[in-house]
C-alpha cells in the first residue's frame, strides 16, 4: 500500500510536488479548490523572462502529475489529529488519512479596489496585471479600445510596500511582470506611449536587468520613479493620472487611456482558515511560518506538515517549482525517518 | 488688472501631456543609449562642474524628458567635457557625446 | 602629351591655390623658409630622402621601401638620363619635353661608342628596376601580408585606371624599345627581348602600336593623376616645404590641411596601425579613408570618420608622408556648430586659490580622480622625497582644457586654459607636476606659464631617483610598460619611465611599443565610440603588452590604468604606484 | 465612470448617527461669512424637523484653526476641546455635533489621539481641572453638522418647495461638492462615504434632484490651507489653488458648487472675484461666477425660504442667475435690506466679474 500524501492547492507548487512524490513511490492526493489546475499561472499569458507560454509550463505539469488522485472544487472540512497521523474531511464528502499534510496553497492577488484612489471598479479604464493577462489570452475586454491606447500607464506596488494597504511586503514579481507586460503591449501597440511608475525596481533574477534594459532602450518605456497618488477622470472619460516624479522633485501629470494596477501578491484567506484548522502559525508578513526561514522553508514547526511555493511568501515560477521539488525530497526524508 | 500684492503662480506640476518633446525624440535618435539611464547619479557624483553650477547629466536627461529645455541647457554652461560621466555610466552611456549632441540640438534661449 | 600638360596646369594651379589658402603669417613664414639656404637644404633632402628614396619606408619595410623606391627613383632616373641624352645628341630639341620620353622613337643612336653603351646600359638598368618595382607592386596587390600590412585600402575606381595605367607604363615601354631595340639600339634587356621578339615577329609595324600604347598608358596616367591618390607624388613636394616652414593646421579643409589631404598616397598603412582595426566594421574609419572622403567632400563620412577616432596619433607617428590622422579630425571636429556654448565666467576662482610659493604645485586632473591611488601614490613619493607640495585640485578643479580642445570646441578650451593658467600664476609655484598625460600635453603645448615647469610625473621621477631624492629597491618581477599616448606620440616621452622601472624590476617591452604603442581603448579622444565598442580594442593592447610574460602592466596615465584594469588578467599599475611601493 | 463602484465604496464608508438629542457648537469664522447658515441648521433641525439640539452661549473655539496655523501647541487645543466636551457633559448630552469642518476634524483626532496615549487623557483632564475646574464625559457620537443634513436630507427633500432643477430645460443642476479637508482626509472611516469618494454632500444633491459633477481636481483644498492664506506671503499659493480646481471644474460647465466647510465656501466664493480681477476670468456663465453655498443654504433654499434671510447677499458670486434658474422667487430690491428693512447700502460693484 502506498502511503497517502494530501496536497492543498493544484497550483504549480502542487502539481510538481505531486510529480516528484509520485517519482518517489507515494500516493498524492491534489485537493483543489477551484475548477482547474495550474492555479494563478494556468491563467496568465506569457512567463518571464523567455517569454515562454504559461500553458505548456502548466500543461507540462498536469501531465506530470497526471496519475495523482485530484479532486476539484473541493476544500478542506475539517481535520481531525489522530496520534501520528491526520484525518481529513473534505467537502466532497471524502475523509483521507495521512501522515503528510503539503500546503501548497498558494496566495492571492490583491484586491486593487482596495487602493480607492487608484478607482479600480470605479474608472471604466484602470485594470489590474491580472485583467491584462487574461486580455492576453482571449483578447476580450473593453476597458482595452480596439486601436490601442494612446498613452497607458503601469503603476507598480498596489498593494505591495504599502502599510495602508496593509501588506508592507515586496511581492516581488510585480517589477518584472511590469517590464514584461508593458514590452507586450508595447508589441501589440507601437504607436502607445508607456509608463511605468515605480518606487524601486527590483530586477533581482536572471535576464530580469536585460529585460528592463531593453524595455527602456529598444521599446521606449518612460520609467518614472514616484508612487501615483491619485487617478481621476476627465470630461472625455481618460484617466489623469498623478505622482510625484521623485527624480526632478516636481508633480508630474499624465493624461491616460489605460491605467494597469500591478496588484501584489498577499497570503490567501483561505490558507489561512485552513492552517487554522491544524493550528499552524502565520508569520509576521501574513504568510505561513517555516520552521526556519532560511535553511527549513519547506517544514513547518508542525510534525509531517510542509510547505510549497507562494503559501510561505511571494515568489517566481521557477523558485516555486524548485521549493516543490524540495518539499518532496523534504517528505520522502522524512518518510524515511519514521521507518 | 488689479494689483494685490500676490499672483496666481503656474502649477509647478510637470504636465507630460502638453510637455513638447519633439527635441527630445530627435535625440533620441542620435542617442539612443538616453533611454538606458536609471538615474543612478554616478555622473553628477563625478562631475567636477557640479561643484560650481550643479550640472548633472542624470537631471539633464530627466529634464530633457520631461520636456523641461530651458532648465537643462542652463544646467550645461559649465560642462567642461571632461568626460568622467561617460567613464562613471554603469550603463554605458556615451553622455560625452550626448552632451555635444544636446548642445548641437538644442538652443541657450 | 596631353596628360602632361593638364597635370603641370593643374598642379600649378592647386600649389597657388593652397598657398593662398595659408594664413598671411604662415605664407610669409613658408615664403622666407623658401630663400633660407638651411631649410632649402632640409627642403631638398627631405624631398630626395621621402619622394624618391623612400627612406621612411625602407625603414618600415625592406620590400616595400624597395618597391617604392624603385619605382619613383627608376622612374626619376629614366627621365634624368633621358634628358641627358637628349642634351647630348639632340641639343636643339631639348625644349621639346616629350622629346626624352619617346627618344628611342625618334633617334637611332648607336650602343657601339662607349659613351652609348654607358647610357643604353642606365636606360635598361632603371627600366628593370622600376619593373621590378612594378612586379612587386602586383604582387603586393594579391599578397599585401608579405610586405608587412595586414590590410590594404580599397582603392576606388579611378584609383584602379590610375594603378592599371601606372603598371601598365613601363612593360609596355619595355616592349617598345624592345621592337625599336634593332633600330634605335638598346642594352642587355631592351636588345634582348629585341631578339625574341624578332625571332617571331620580324615586322617593324608593330612597332607603332607598341609607342602608341605606351604613349596612351602614360597619357591616361596623368591625365586621372589627380583625381587618384597618385596626386600625393606632387602633393609631397609641395608639403614638405610647407612643414618645414612649421606651418600647422589652422583650417580643417584648406591651406596645409589640403596639402596633407593630397598627400595621402593611401597606402593603408594606417589601417593597420589604427586601433580601431581590430573590429572589421572600423576599418573604413581610418585617417586615408578620411582623406578620401575630405576629398570627396562627403561631410556625413566625414563627421563619422573623425567623431570616431581615438586620436592616438598612430597613424600620423608611422604615415610614410607625414599626414597628422589626429590633426585633421580634430580640425574637422572644430567645424560643428554648436547652439548652446558653455561659458565658465561664474565659476568663482577665489574657491580655488592655492598658495605655493616656491613648491611643487601638482595637479592631478579629472581622471584621477577616478584613480585616487595615484593621487596617493605621488603624494607619498613627494614626501618620501622630502619635495614642498601642494595640490591644486583636492576638491576637484577646473579641467585642464584638453577633452574639450579634443572635442573640436577650442573658444571652451581656451577659456578654461585661461582660468587654470591665472590660478597657477598666483600660486607662487615653481613647478607645476601633473599625472595625467592628458593635462600633460596641453600644459606643455597650449600653456603659456611663463617660468614655471611644467612636468610629467614619469620626467620627476626620474629626476629624483637620479638625484638621489629617491631610492627604489630591486626586485625580480618583470614590469612591462604601456606608453600612453599622449605622454609617448603626444608628447615623446619614452625612456625616463623605462629608465625608472629598471630601476625597480626587470624591464620587459610590448610587441609594439614606444611610437608604435597601441592605445588602450579608453580613451577620450573618441566622442562616438561606445562603451561597448572598446573591449576588443583594449583586449587587443592588453595582448601586445603581455608577449613578453610580464607580472605587472605598468603605465603612467589614469585612463589607460583604469581601462586596462577592467580587462587585464595581471595587476596594473601607474608608475607612481609601483614607485611608491618600491621607495625605501 | 462605474457608480455602481463608487456605490460599493459608500457601502463600505457608512458611519452611524443618532437621530436626535445634540450639543451644537458653531464655527468660529462662519457667522462672519456666512451668517445664514448655522441659524438656517439650527432652524432646519429644531423648527422644521423638531429635533432637539442644545446650544450654549458659553463655548469657545476649539482652538483648530490656532493649531493648524501653528501658533498654539497641541495640549493647549486639547484642553479647549475638552473644555467643550465638559460644557456638552454638563447640559447633559452625549452626541457631539460642530459646525465647523476643522472642528469636526480636530476633535476627532485628540479623541483618537487619547484613544492610542491615554495617558494625554489623564494629563489634559488635569490640565482642565486645574484652569477651570470641570470635568468630562467623552462624547459618544461625534458628528459634523453636514453629517445630519445627510441624514435628514430625504425628510427634507419631502418638505422640499424646489428641486435642483433647471426650470427651463427640466435637466438636474450640475453641482460640485466639495469637501472640506479635514472632512474625512485624515480618518476615512469617520466620513460618510470615506475620503475618496465622500457621500455626504453626493447624498444630499442626489436626495435634492441635483447631478453630481466628478471633475479631476475634485480632491483638491479650496486653497485656503490657513497659514498659506493667513501668512500674506503665501497668499499667492493659496490663490493658485483654487484657480487650480476651478480650471479643472470649468469644462462641465458646473451650475452651483456646495461645501461643507467654513473656509472653502468663503474662499471658493471671493477668490473667484480676485481671479477675476487677475487674470480677466470668470467661470459662470455671461460673466458671472459659480454661485458657492454652504449646505444649509441650498437645504434652506429647497425648503423654500427667502434668499436674503439666508444671508445670500453676502456672496461675492451673484446667485440670482442660479435662483432663476430653479425658478426660486424673491424680490430684488430687498437684497440689501436688512432685516428691519433698514438699506445696508449698495456695495461697489467689481470690474470683472458680473454681479447685481
Amino acid at each position: 500500500m502506498k502511503e497517502n500524501i494530501l496536497i492543498i492547492g493544484g497550483g504549480i507548487a502542487g502539481l510538481e510536488a505531486a510529480a516528484q512524490l509520485l517519482k518517489l513511490g507515494y500516493n498524492p492526493i491534489i485537493v483543489e479548490k477551484s475548477d482547474h489546475l495550474g492555479g494563478h499561472v494556468a491563467e496568465w499569458n506569457r512567463l518571464f523572462p523567455d517569454m515562454t507560454p504559461a500553458e505548456d509550463v502548466v500543461s507540462r505539469l498536469i501531465a506530470g502529475a497526471g496519475e495523482a488522485n485530484i479532486f476539484l472544487n473541493t476544500g478542506i472540512s475539517f481535520v481531525n489529529r489522530l496520534k501520528d497521523s491526520y484525518n481529513i474531511m473534505l467537502s466532497n464528502g471524502i475523509s483521507v488519512i495521512t501522515r503528510i499534510l503539503l500546503f501548497a496553497t498558494g496566495f492571492t492577488l490583491f484586491d486593487a479596489a482596495k487602493k480607492e484612489e487608484y478607482g479600480y471598479g470605479v474608472y471604466n479604464q484602470v485594470m489590474t496585471n491580472m485583467d491584462l493577462e487574461r486580455w492576453f489570452n482571449t483578447g476580450n475586454d473593453e476597458r482595452i479600445p480596439e486601436e490601442g491606447p494612446k498613452t497607458m500607464g503601469f503603476v507598480h506596488c498596489v498593494g505591495s510596500r504599502d502599510e495602508k494597504a496593509r501588506n508592507p511586503q515586496c511581492s516581488k514579481v510585480c517589477c518584472i511582470t511590469a517590464v514584461k507586460q508593458a514590452i507586450e503591449m508595447k508589441q501589440k501597440f507601437p504607436d502607445a506611449m508607456i509608463y511605468c511608475f515605480y518606487m524601486d525596481l527590483r530586477m533581482f533574477g536572471k535576464k530580469y536587468e536585460d529585460f528592463y534594459i531593453s524595455a527602456q532602450r529598444d521599446y521606449g518605456i518612460r520609467f518614472i520613479r514616484g508612487r501615483v497618488s491619485e487617478v481621476s477622470e476627465n470630461i472625455e472619460g481618460r484617466l489623469v493620472v498623478k505622482a510625484e516624479d521623485t527624480l526632478s522633485g516636481k508633480p508630474v501629470k499624465v493624461t491616460m487611456d489605460l491605467l494597469v494596477l500591478m496588484a501584489g501578491i498577499v497570503c490567501n484567506p483561505d490558507t489561512c482558515r485552513t492552517a487554522g484548522l491544524v493550528s499552524l502559525p502565520v508569520d509576521s508578513d501574513g504568510f505561513l511560518k517555516s520552521r526556519d526561514n532560511i535553511a527549513d522553508i519547506t517544514e513547518s514547526p508542525k510534525e509531517g506538515i510542509f510547505y510549497a511555493g507562494t503559501c510561505t511568501g511571494p515568489k517566481t515560477v521557477p523558485e516555486t517549482l524548485a521549493e516543490a521539488r524540495s518539499a518532496a525530497l523534504a517528505i520522502h526524508n522524512y518518510i524515511q525517518g519514521l521507518k | 488688472m488689479m494689483d494685490f500684492g500676490f499672483k496666481i503662480s503656474p502649477s509647478s506640476a510637470i504636465n507630460l501631456d502638453n510637455a513638447d518633446l519633439s527635441l527630445y525624440d530627435e535625440l533620441c535618435k542620435a542617442e539612443p543609449d538616453i533611454c538606458k539611464c536609471m538615474a543612478c547619479g554616478s555622473c553628477s557624483a563625478a562631475c567636477p562642474a557640479n561643484r560650481f553650477s550643479g550640472m548633472s547629466v542624470r537631471k539633464l536627461i530627466i529634464d530633457l524628458q520631461r520636456g523641461k529645455k530651458k532648465e537643462a541647457v542652463k544646467m550645461l554652461s559649465d560642462c567642461m567635457l571632461c568626460g568622467k560621466c561617460t567613464m562613471v555610466c554603469p550603463r554605458g552611456i556615451n553622455t560625452r557625446h550626448l552632451i555635444l549632441s544636446i548642445c548641437k540640438l538644442y538652443k541657450e534661449d | 602629351m596631353i596628360g602632361m600638360i593638364f597635370i603641370l596646369s593643374y598642379c600649378l594651379i592647386g600649389l597657388v591655390r593652397i598657398i593662398l589658402q595659408l594664413p598671411k603669417e604662415d605664407r610669409k613664414r613658408f615664403f622666407m623658409s623658401l630663400v633660407n639656404p638651411k631649410t632649402m637644404a632640409k627642403n631638398i633632402r627631405d624631398i630626395f630622402c621621402d619622394c624618391l628614396f623612400h627612406v621612411k619606408l625602407w625603414k618600415r619595410n625592406k620590400l616595400l621601401g624597395y618597391m617604392h623606391s624603385s619605382i619613383a627613383f627608376g622612374w626619376f632616373m629614366l627621365i634624368v638620363i633621358g634628358h641627358i641624352e637628349v642634351l647630348l645628341y639632340t641639343p636643339h630639341r631639348a625644349k621639346l619635353f616629350y622629346f626624352p620620353i619617346f627618344f628611342r622613337y625618334f633617334v637611332a643612336e648607336t650602343e657601339s661608342t662607349m659613351r652609348g653603351a654607358f647610357f643604353f646600359f642606365l636606360m635598361d638598368f632603371f627600366l628593370l628596376m622600376v619593373l621590378s618595382g612594378i612586379f612587386l607592386a602586383m604582387f603586393k596587390r594579391l599578397q599585401s601580408r608579405l610586405f608587412g600590412m595586414r590590410r590594404t585600402t580599397n582603392p576606388s575606381f579611378l584609383d584602379l585606371v590610375g594603378l592599371y595605367s601606372l603598371w601598365a607604363i613601363f612593360p609596355l615601354r619595355l616592349l617598345a624599345e624592345g621592337f625599336t631595340a634593332d633600330i634605335s639600339g638598346g642594352s642587355f634587356l631592351t636588345k634582348s627581348l629585341n631578339y625574341v621578339l624578332n625571332s617571331f615577329l620580324s615586322d617593324h609595324t608593330n612597332m607603332l602600336p607598341a609607342w602608341w600604347a605606351y604613349s596612351c598608358a602614360l597619357g591616361v596616367f596623368f591625365i586621372v593623376l589627380p583625381f587618384t591618390r597618385y596626386m600625393h607624388i606632387p602633393t609631397e613636394i609641395l608639403l614638405i616645404p610647407l612643414r618645414n616652414a612649421g606651418i600647422k593646421i589652422r583650417n580643417a579643409r584648406k591651406g596645409f590641411a589640403k596639402a596633407e589631404v593630397y598627400s595621402c598616397p593611401s597606402c593603408g598603412l594606417c589601417i593597420d596601425a589604427c586601433p580601431m582595426g581590430v573590429m572589421k566594421t572600423h576599418i573604413k574609419d581610418t585617417t586615408v579613408y578620411l582623406n578620401r572622403q575630405i576629398r570627396r567632400n562627403n561631410e556625413r563620412r566625414i563627421e563619422e570618420i573623425s567623431d570616431k577616432c581615438l586620436l592616438c596619433g598612430k597613424c600620423s607617428a608611422i604615415c610614410p608622408v607625414g599626414v597628422e590622422g589626429d590633426k585633421l579630425r580634430i580640425a574637422q571636429r572644430s567645424l560643428r556648430k554648436y547652439s548652446v556654448n558653455p561659458d565658465y565666467a561664474d565659476i568663482s576662482s577665489d574657491a580655488l586659490s592655492v598658495h605655493a610659493e616656491g613648491k611643487v604645485l601638482y595637479y592631478a586632473g579629472c581622471m584621477t580622480a577616478l584613480t585616487p591611488v595615484i593621487r596617493k601614490s605621488m603624494e607619498s613619493i613627494l614626501k618620501k622625497a622630502g619635495i614642498a607640495y601642494e595640490l591644486m585640485d583636492r576638491d576637484g578643479g577646473i579641467c585642464c582644457g584638453r577633452p574639450m580642445m579634443m572635442a573640436g570646441r577650442f573658444d571652451q578650451a581656451r577659456e578654461m586654459i585661461e582660468r587654470n593658467t591665472r590660478i597657477i600664476k598666483d600660486s607662487g609655484a615653481t613647478t607645476l607636476l601633473l599625472t595625467c598625460p592628458i593635462c600633460y600635453r596641453i600644459f606643455k603645448e597650449k600653456y603659456h606659464l611663463d617660468g614655471i615647469e611644467i612636468i610629467h610625473h614619469t620626467e620627476y621621477i626620474d629626476r629624483l631617483v637620479r638625484s638621489g631624492s629617491l631610492k627604489i629597491s630591486r626586485d625580480d618581477r618583470k614590469y612591462v610598460y604601456h606608453d600612453p599616448c599622449e605622454l609617448g606620440r603626444g608628447c615623446g616621452i619614452y625612456e625616463q619611465p623605462r629608465e625608472v622601472l629598471s630601476c625597480a624590476g626587470e624591464l620587459v617591452e610590448a610587441a609594439k611599443n614606444r611610437k608604435e604603442s597601441i592605445c588602450c581603448g579608453g580613451s577620450l579622444g573618441s566622442l562616438t565610440l561606445g562603451f561597448d565598442k572598446r573591449k576588443a580594442m583594449t583586449e587587443n593592447a592588453l595582448a601586445n603588452l603581455t608577449v613578453a610574460a610580464p607580472d605587472v602592466i605598468v603605465t603612467a596615465c589614469p585612463l589607460c590604468r583604469s581601462t586596462f584594469n577592467r580587462y587585464a588578467d595581471l595587476p596594473v599599475e601607474d608608475i607612481a604606484e609601483t614607485i611608491d611601493k618600491k621607495c625605501v | 465612470m462605474i457608480y455602481q463602484g463608487k456605490q460599493k465604496i459608500w457601502a463600505d464608508y457608512q458611519k452611524e448617527i443618532p437621530d436626535d438629542h445634540w450639543f451644537y457648537v458653531r464655527s468660529c469664522i462662519r457667522q462672519n461669512f456666512f451668517p445664514g447658515a448655522e441659524k438656517m441648521f439650527l432652524e432646519i433641525c429644531r423648527n422644521v424637523l423638531h429635533k432637539d439640539f442644545y446650544e450654549t452661549e458659553n463655548h469657545t473655539t476649539c482652538g483648530g484653526i490656532a493649531y493648524h496655523c501653528d501658533t498654539i501647541p497641541q495640549e493647549t487645543v486639547m484642553t479647549i476641546v475638552a473644555r467643550q466636551f465638559a460644557l456638552m457633559t454638563e447640559a447633559g448630552y452625549e452626541n457631539y455635533v460642530a459646525s465647523c469642518i476643522t472642528s469636526f476634524g480636530n476633535y476627532i483626532e485628540i479623541l483618537e489621539t487619547w484613544n492610542e496615549f491615554p495617558e494625554l487623557e489623564t494629563r489634559i483632564r488635569e490640565m482642565l481641572w486645574k484652569a477651570c475646574r470641570r470635568e468630562f464625559k467623552k462624547p459618544k457620537y461625534v458628528a459634523h453638522a453636514s453629517d445630519l443634513i445627510y441624514k435628514y436630507r430625504n425628510l427634507i427633500a419631502e418638505k422640499a418647495r424646489y428641486r435642483l432643477i433647471n426650470r427651463n430645460t427640466g435637466e438636474p443642476l450640475k453641482v460640485v461638492e466639495h469637501i472640506g479637508c479635514h472632512y474625512s482626509k485624515m480618518f476615512p472611516s469617520k466620513g460618510v462615504g470615506g475620503a475618496e469618494y465622500p457621500y455626504v454632500l453626493c447624498g444630499m444633491i442626489e436626495s435634492w434632484g441635483g447631478n453630481v459633477i466628478d471633475y479631476p481636481e475634485r480632491r483638491h483644498c479650496c486653497g485656503y490651507g490657513f497659514r498659506q492664506y493667513h501668512v500674506k506671503a503665501n497668499r499667492g499659493y493659496s490663490i493658485s489653488n483654487t484657480h487650480k480646481k476651478f480650471e479643472s471644474m470649468e469644462p462641465y460647465h458646473p451650475d452651483m458648487i456646495i461645501t461643507n466647510c467654513p473656509g472653502c465656501p468663503y474662499f471658493m466664493d471671493r477668490w473667484q472675484y480676485a481671479i477675476a480681477e487677475m487674470e480677466g476670468k470668470t467661470y459662470g456663465e455671461n460673466g458671472y461666477g459659480i454661485p458657492v453655498f454652504t449646505y444649509e443654504e441650498v437645504a434652506g433654499l429647497v425648503l423654500g425660504y427667502d434668499p436674503w434671510d439666508l444671508g445670500l447677499q453676502l456672496h461675492q458670486v451673484a446667485v440670482e442667475p442660479l435662483l432663476d434658474k430653479i425658478g426660486i422667487e424673491y424680490d430684488p430690491a430687498a437684497k440689501y435690506e436688512g432685516l428691519d428693512h433698514k438699506d445696508l447700502l449698495r456695495p461697489e460693484l467689481p470690474g470683472v466679474l458680473r454681479c447685481c
